[in-house]
């Protein structure tokens, strides 16, 4: 049978050991995975501007049948190039918008932020935390939210201190956000940020973190309690597979914890019985005994969002924009 | 050579050829300097003197030809090679850094680091040795041309040069000062050392030294000896032909005022310019009159301000009945008067650009060269090739860059440029500084000329000697104060260098201006 | 956590963060004094960290790190260099295409390294002196490259004032033509300042990825490169402005990120922009006061002797 | 033995063609080297690089659209650049044209449309970029600060201004609170000048700013005197031309026409605002204007050579899984190959024989 031809379309370089060094990560499984019943092939750095549609023509042009485009500002260029190419499949991570040709597929990063937020919790002396945070998008404000409705599980009186950088991938800066939350008296380092640079911040000054995309126990052998990794290899390869069996269709899929896209690293530097919590919620949050956005939710401002015994819908928490009670702070552009 | 009668021969040039593309500069040419003796370099502007002299110091390498120190044959690499063995060399383009000081400047020149206090102290005694005047901490930018000048004699002079050579160092110096520089030129002849000296000022180079070379076209003509040689004799062999006089004077009527300027002053700009104190002055039409003074004193503000490149209150400048001193160059211009700065290249025309170009520095107000703010390049050629006959501007290939001209040629070309305007008032900055005789002679009778024809005329120059031969009446400035034009037939070389020093500023103090110069 | 605590760590990381910034900045004004307007800092940044990275990796050993950087950075200045001293090409492009180029060599030579990890550079603490309040830790509790930045500063500010060196260096940027007619060997000099700039810009470099966030990351410069080159003209082409600069630059990026974790609402794009907005500023106010920018006079001119 | 460089009088018209020759010779050469380190096939890497984007009709209407903003940009840089001020920050003028420009588009989002809205849009556009642009004319003229720094560090401040508008009160209340603006309107979008393909409508209006910045700069007064400024202040003063005046003009026509490139890449290819609008095409154009002499005809190929350097990247990218990192090398060569050539063609080597020998001798007696 012929080579299935499949490429992947990432917004920064593969050498940032971040957001898109995972995508990656998951292309060479299905490499693995496949062998040479596939083909693969990858354009790093493209921007989202109109380069982006330039960049997905081509690798339609040039015989790709199964395309990843995995940023959300390759949304719109993606779906041009699919009605220009409706034999080819394309797949948009984080976008919202479908076609007969273009899946749709996000992870569940907020189920994991949920158990950290439990973790920073039982972990923080101060009751302080620090949050680093890329750009106010729903998932990152989704993020921060379910980071501390799972610590205000545990203690209701918990701090959250919020930097945003205003980039995805500056170390430097992202190293200077982690001393500068240190040093007002932040002891446990969350971020949405890509680089290990916080988490090696962090382990410098003696205080614990949290790894974000991959697991950065490397960057902070001592500092590391666990690291929210993505890890995209079961979804790639399982929609390579639909490919090659012909049984393809556009979807909208979004995994979490319980189909392993997103996964724990294992828990560190913690005492055991942080660890059986951790453990106990995250086991909760795959069988579905548990959902982080379970009512009662309420806003800052105090107007109840969720409905006690009720559970966010999934399109509310896609698009969310504000904070929960208990974050002192304001949404950026709110 | 012949067999000297001073000393061995320091330093010789021994069928030197250097080519600039098509154009051959200097071909193969022949020079002996020798120990004890002043010797002059002669020749018409672009005839080859600084291009020798460039070799000579090892700033350019000759295409064929040898040099040859104390009898040897050598190869200077560069300029700091020839000062090791003793060459001191004083350029005709200055160079020097204006945004350093003088003592940085001097030692910048110098073989070996030496503690800048030190230096300074160094340059202090040489400056008063020599009578030169040069403040040893000041920025050189804030310099005068005259100051610069003397900067660069200075930093040679402390070198301790065996054979030094002049390119033109006397262009911009006073009378006094060009005296103080022959005195030391003397003292270091007299201590055996050679002294190379260009200028185009002959009485000088005749009073000066006792062998001269005569370059033409870029080859060697002939070696005499200055001294028993008259300036028309030394400027015949240069040409090639006779030179003629500066057209006498022609008496004729004087019109109306074209140029008023009523209590002028003008702020110093620190950087360049003195201030300007309550400046009088009337010009008439068909009057040459001239302003005297050593540089730094005013001039070039007093050029700004009547160009329009520095605005004044509007009734202070009074051209052909406008006030003028809130207009800009262009409204000047507008009407018919015309302006040449000091400084050719950079101010009275843009170095990088084609010389044709240069045309609408001037012009572009006038119509028809410039019509609804686009240029006719039919009308601008047409200009400009009319410049070039006129006034019989040389240089090589059809259109080069301003940069590439000779200095006399390019000043012909910016003195033309103004003249074919048809001004009515024509404000000239240093006519014919650098320029040679021919061309000098050639620049004065123009300028007469257009008195004639009822243009009034303003003068500003250092040369004593230019102003007495050609102005009608003349004024002097120091310290940005004017004296009382006088009439040239009443006054004297004598009182107005007096006056140029400085010793009119306290007469005019008192109301006596006029009368110091006079006296 | 006591005010004063805080003062001291704010401080410190202001220290910290300026010093890439500052050492980047100081090579360049060495390279610009001399006429040359070297717009590859950022691709000579990043390769210092790239073959810094994988040098201190390798050998395990941290200085070596960072004389391999500076090396690095030396030889793409000698691209440079080549390009616009010797073959007289135009500055800006030069510039430009050498930082293209050491972007790319340096995402390939860091390739291999991406996910690795050092040991930060440690910070030299004295007893006793880094424990002084406010002041303990900003004076004595930094890293070598930090103590490198001020002796550098002070090698600069000294060597251009007050050396023949520094002299013959501000000459040949001031007017090449005169430095030339005088006999001092223009291009070896504006290759020498070049180069120095380049080793600055590779030791920054390297303090990024050996000290500052010691791991490789593709672009990990983030822009700090042009920065640099912001600063030099910010500071006037003087060494102490300088310092001042680059202290002013990094006291606002960090500054901003504590008045985020206040959470005062205020919006973090405006937060993030008042490093900018701060240069801009202060800039204004310097030049008001003072008139005229103090550039080099020959800076950004291609020289070509005529022999 | 060495080496001179020699002024050439005139640039021969052999020469202008020798130089993109050797560039390309040099380039192939270096690359060739290159490719075999890296183990791939140079042949197959220069057909993807170089001749294919040049023979498919499909890439060689994005090589159009890829160089239509770096022309415009390039353009209004070749004003600042001849009159010597360094405007280095066009990138803000094009994201604050952009910014500006849709402005119109949004407010009549889901109206009734109108043939007025998309020229309204570019005014706008050029007028935000113009207005940026004036900022740090302004602050030269006014305080004596130097534009270099002043328009660089506004690029940041236009983007973090940018960043707030679509994350913020420009959000599209139909986009799940994503980052970006609505998609704009049929009548606020520059209309395609194919069916098949990107090729725009704002590719005319840079073919026309091409000819009227020729005109300009070569023919007018106004062309002369910031050439005459640049080249020579105390002249032009001398001259009568008003250096703040050249100033505020040739920083508003870089702005604006920056400004017009922003808000034709929004209305255009991207088609609604977004944090990202630009992959850099404010900082490449200084590439382009330079690399083109400052000549708007010069700025043209330019422009097209770079964007072929981009997109045959990217084919490497895809056929050849070239790494990215690989192409920037590539292009770097490419670029520094292209500087020296262009230095070739208006000096010529001579090799002279050292004094060097000689000077030993000198030293050797002395
Ligand atoms: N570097 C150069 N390139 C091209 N032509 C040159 C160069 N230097 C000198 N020339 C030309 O060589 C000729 C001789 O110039 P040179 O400077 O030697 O004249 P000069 O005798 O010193 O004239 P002046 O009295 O005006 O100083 C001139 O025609 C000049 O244009
Ligand atoms: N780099 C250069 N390229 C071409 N020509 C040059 C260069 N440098 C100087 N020249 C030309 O060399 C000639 C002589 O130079 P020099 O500096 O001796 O003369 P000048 O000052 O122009 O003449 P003058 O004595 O009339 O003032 C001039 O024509 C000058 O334009
Ligand atoms: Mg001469
Ligand atoms: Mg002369």
């Amino acid at each position: 049978a012929e080579k299935l031809k499949a490429a992947w379309v990432y917004v920064g370089p593969v050498g940032d050991f971040g957001y898109s060094y995972q995508h990656d990560q998951g292309r060479k499984a299905v490499e693995k995975a496949f062998g040479d019943k596939v083909e693969t092939t990858f354009v790093e750095n493209v921007q989202e501007g109109p380069d982006a549609e330039r960049v997905i023509e081509q690798l339609a042009r040039a015989g790709n049948k199964l395309i990843f485009t995995t940023s959300f500002g390759f949304m719109e260029p993606t779906l041009k190039v699919a009605k220009r190419n409706p034999s080819v499949l394309f797949e948009h991570a984080t976008g919202y918008k479908r076609a007969k040709n273009v899946a749709t597929y996000n992870a569940k990063f907020h189920e994991g932020r949920y158990i950290i937020g439990q973790i920073a919790a039982k972990m923080s002396k101060s009751g302080t935390v620090g949050y680093i945070a890329s750009f106010p998008i729903p998932e990152v404000i989704a993020g921060i939210n379910s980071f501390m409705l799972g610590a205000q599980s545990v203690n209701p009186n918990m701090k959250v201190k919020i930097v945003w950088v205003n980039s995805w991938f500056d170390p430097a800066k992202e190293a200077d956000a982690a001393k500068a939350l240190i040093d007002q008296g932040a002891d446990i380092i969350a971020q949405h940020t890509d680089s290990p640079a916080a988490m090696q911040a962090a382990e410098q000054r003696g205080v614990k973190a949290f790894g974000q995309s991959s697991d950065m126990i490397n960057f902070g052998p001592h500092a590391q309690l666990t690291a929210i990794v993505d890890d995209w290899a079961p979804y790639y390869i399982d929609r390579v597979k639909l490919t090659l069996d012909g049984k393809w269709t556009s979807t909208d899929t979004w995994d979490g914890l319980k189909e392993g896209v997103v996964h724990m690293a294992p828990y560190t530097n913690m005492p055991d019985d942080v660890k059986t919590m951790a453990e106990t919620t995250e086991a909760a949050i795959k069988s579905g005994a548990l959902h982080p956005f379970k009512g009662p939710i309420y806003k800052q401002d105090g107007t109840l969002m969720v409905k006690e015994g009720e559970v966010m819908s999934d399109k509310d928490i896609l698009s969310l924009n504000w904070y929960v009670k208990g974050i002192d702070d304001k949404v950026p552009g709110q | 050579m012949t067999a000297s009668d001073t000393g061995p021969a320091l330093l010789e040039a021994a069928g030197l050829t250097k080519r600039f593309g098509a154009l051959v500069a200097n071909d193969t040419v022949s020079l002996a300097i020798r120990a004890g003796e002043a010797h002059a370099l002669l020749g018409e502007n672009g005839a080859g003197k600084s291009t020798l002299v460039k070799m000579l110091c090892g700033l350019i390498q000759p295409d064929s030809g040898e040099l040859r120190y104390r009898g040897e044959p050598v190869v200077f690499s560069d300029p700091a090679t020839s000062r090791a063995r003793g060459i001191g060399v004083v350029f005709q383009h200055f160079a020097l850094f204006d945004a350093l000081t003088v003592v940085e400047n001097v030692a910048l020149g110098l073989p070996k680091p030496e503690p800048l206090g030190v230096l300074a102290k160094r340059i202090e005694a040489c400056v008063g040795r020599y009578g030169l005047s040069v403040e040893p901490w000041r920025r050189v930018g804030e310099l005068s041309v005259g100051e610069r000048q003397r900067v660069e004699i200075v930093r040679c002079l402390l070198g301790d040069p065996q054979v030094l050579i002049l390119d033109e160092p006397t262009s911009v110096l006073t009378p006094d000062e060009s005296e103080g520089l022959f005195r030391t030129v003397d003292l270091l002849t007299a201590e055996g050392r050679a002294v190379l000296f260009i200028s185009h000022k002959l009485d000088e180079v005749r009073r000066l030294c006792q062998r001269a070379t005569v370059l033409r076209g870029g080859r060697f003509i002939a070696e005499v000896d200055p001294r028993r040689e008259t300036s028309a004799s030394l400027a015949r062999l240069m040409v090639g032909a006779d030179v003629p006089r500066t057209a006498p004077l022609v008496a004729h009527e004087l019109g109306e005022p074209r140029l008023l300027v009523k209590a002028l002053t003008v702020a110093g700009d620190g950087s360049r310019g003195s201030a300007l104190h309550d400046i009088d002055l009337e010009i008439r039409a068909g009057e040459i009159l001239g302003i005297a003074g050593v540089a730094g004193n005013g001039q070039t503000t007093l050029f700004d301000a009547l160009s329009g490149e520095r605005t004044s209150d509007p009734e202070s400048i009074v051209i052909d009945k406008v006030a003028a001193g809130g207009l800009g160059p262009t409204e000047r211009r507008a009407l018919k008067a015309g302006f040449v700065p000091e400084e050719r290249l950079g101010h009275a025309a843009a170095p990088d650009m084609r010389l044709s170009d240069n045309v609408l520095l001037t012009t572009h107000g006038d119509g028809g060269i410039v019509k609804g703010g686009v240029i006719r390049r039919a009308a601008l050629q047409a200009r400009f090739a009319e410049i070039v006959k006129r006034f019989d501007v040389r240089f090589g290939g059809r259109d080069p860059k301003a940069r590439r001209l000779s200095g006399g040629n390019l000043q012909k070309f910016v003195i033309g440029r103004e003249v074919l305007r048809e001004p009515v008032l024509l404000v000239v900055d240093q006519p014919t500084w650098g320029v040679d005789a021919a061309a000098a002679t050639f620049i004065r009778t123009t300028l007469r000329q257009k008195a004639a024809e009822g243009c009034a005329v303003l003068v500003i120059s250092q040369d004593l000697d230019e102003l007495l031969e050609f102005a009608d009446r003349i004024a002097v400035m120091s310290e940005g104060r004017l004296t009382a034009p006088v009439p040239v037939a009443e006054t004297s070389r004598e009182a107005i260098g007096l006056a140029m020093g400085g010793a009119a500023q306290e007469s005019v103090h008192q109301g006596e201006g006029a009368h110091a110069v006079q006296a | 956590m006591h005010d004063l605590t805080i003062l001291s760590a704010v401080l410190a990381s202001v220290v910290a963060a300026a010093t890439p910034l500052l050492i980047a900045a100081l090579g360049e004004l060495v390279a610009e004094r001399a006429g040359t307007l070297n717009l590859g800092v950022e691709g000579m940044m990043i390769i210092g960290a790239a073959v810094g990275y994988a040098t201190a990796y390798g050998s395990g050993s941290l200085v070596l790190g960072a004389l391999a950087g500076i090396l690095a950075g030396t030889a793409l200045s000698l691209v440079f260099a080549g390009l616009a001293v010797w073959l007289a090409a135009n500055q800006v492009a030069s510039g430009l295409a050498t930082t293209i180029l050491g972007l790319g060599l340096a995402g390939l030579i860091g390739a291999p390294f991406v996910g690795t990890k050092l040991t930060a550079v440690p910070q030299l603490n004295i007893p006793g002196l880094t424990d002084l309040p406010v002041i303990g830790e900003v004076l004595f509790g930094q890293d070598a490259f930090a103590y490198l930045s001020i002796l550098l500063l002070i090698l600069v500010w000294i060597g251009l004032g007050r050396t023949r060196l520094g002299l013959v260096v501000r000459a040949v940027g001031e007017s090449h033509s005169a430095a030339h007619a005088l006999g001092h060997p223009v291009r070896r000099i504006r290759t020498l300042a070049v180069m120095f700039g380049g080793a600055c810009a590779g030791l920054a470099g390297a303090q990024l990825s050996l000290a500052y966030t010691p791991f490789w990351a593709s672009d990990m410069t983030a822009g700090r490169g042009w920065i640099a080159l912001a600063l030099v003209v910010f500071s006037a082409w003087r060494p102490l402005w300088l310092l001042a600069g680059a202290y002013l630059f990094g006291a606002v990026s960090i500054l901003q990120l504590h008045v985020q974790g206040f959470g005062l609402g205020i919006p973090s794009q405006l937060l993030s922009a008042l490093p900018y907005l701060a240069t801009i500023s202060a800039l204004v106010v310097i030049s008001a006061l003072k008139k005229g920018h103090g550039a080099p006079a020959s800076l950004g001119v291609p020289f070509v002797p005529d022999r | 033995m060495r080496f001179k460089l020699e002024r050439r009088e005139t640039v021969s018209g052999l020469g202008l063609v020798a130089a993109p020759v050797i560039a390309v010779l040099a380039t192939l050469l270096i690359g060739t080297a290159m490719f075999l380190v890296l183990g791939l096939d140079p042949l197959a890497a220069f057909r993807i690089y170089f001749i294919d984007p040049l023979t498919d009709p499909y890439t060689l209407q994005e090589l159009v659209v890829k160089a239509c903003p770096l022309l415009l940009i390039g353009l209004g840089l070749v004003f600042c650049y001849r009159a010597n001020r360094w405007n280095i920050g066009a990138e803000g003028q094009y994201v604050a044209g952009a910014v500006l420009g849709s402005i119109v588009a949004i407010a009549t989002n889901g109206g009734e449309g109108g043939w007025w809205i998309l020229p309204a849009m570019l005014a706008m556009g050029a007028i935000g970029g113009a207005l940026w642009g004036l900022v740090p004319a302004f602050l030269r003229v006014r305080f004596g600060a130097s534009e270099i720094l002043t328009s660089l560090m506004l690029v940041y401040v236009a983007q973090l201004g940018l960043d707030y508008l679509v994350r913020g009160p420009w959000r599209d209340p139909a986009g799940f609170n994503f980052p970006k603006s609505v998609s704009f309107d049929p009548a606020a979008t520059v209309p395609l000048l194919m069916e098949d393909g990107r090729m725009h409508a704002g590719i005319l209006i840079a073919i026309v700013v091409v000819i009227v910045a020729a005109f300009v700069l070569g023919r007018t007064l106004v062309g002369f005197s910031i050439e005459l400024g640049g080249s020579a202040p105390r002249a032009a003063a001398f001259a009568g031309f008003d250096e703040r005046r050249v100033t505020y003009g040739v920083f508003a026509v870089s702005g604006a026409l920056a400004g017009l490139a922003g808000i034709i890449e929004v209305a255009g290819p991207i088609g609604n605002l977004q944090p990202s609008i630009s992959p850099g095409y404010g900082f490449t154009a200084i590439i382009a204007a330079v690399l083109g002499r400052l000549n708007p005809f010069g700025v043209v190929l330019s422009s097209l050579v770079l964007a072929l350097t981009y997109i045959g990247g990217e084919a490497a990218q895809i056929s050849l899984k070239m790494p990215f990192d690989v192409t920037r090398v590539f292009q770097g060569t490419m670029l520094i190959a292209i500087l020296a050539a262009d230095v070739l063609v208006r000096y010529r080597v001579r090799r002279v024989e050292a004094p060097a020998r000689d000077a030993a001798k000198v030293t050797a007696h002395a």
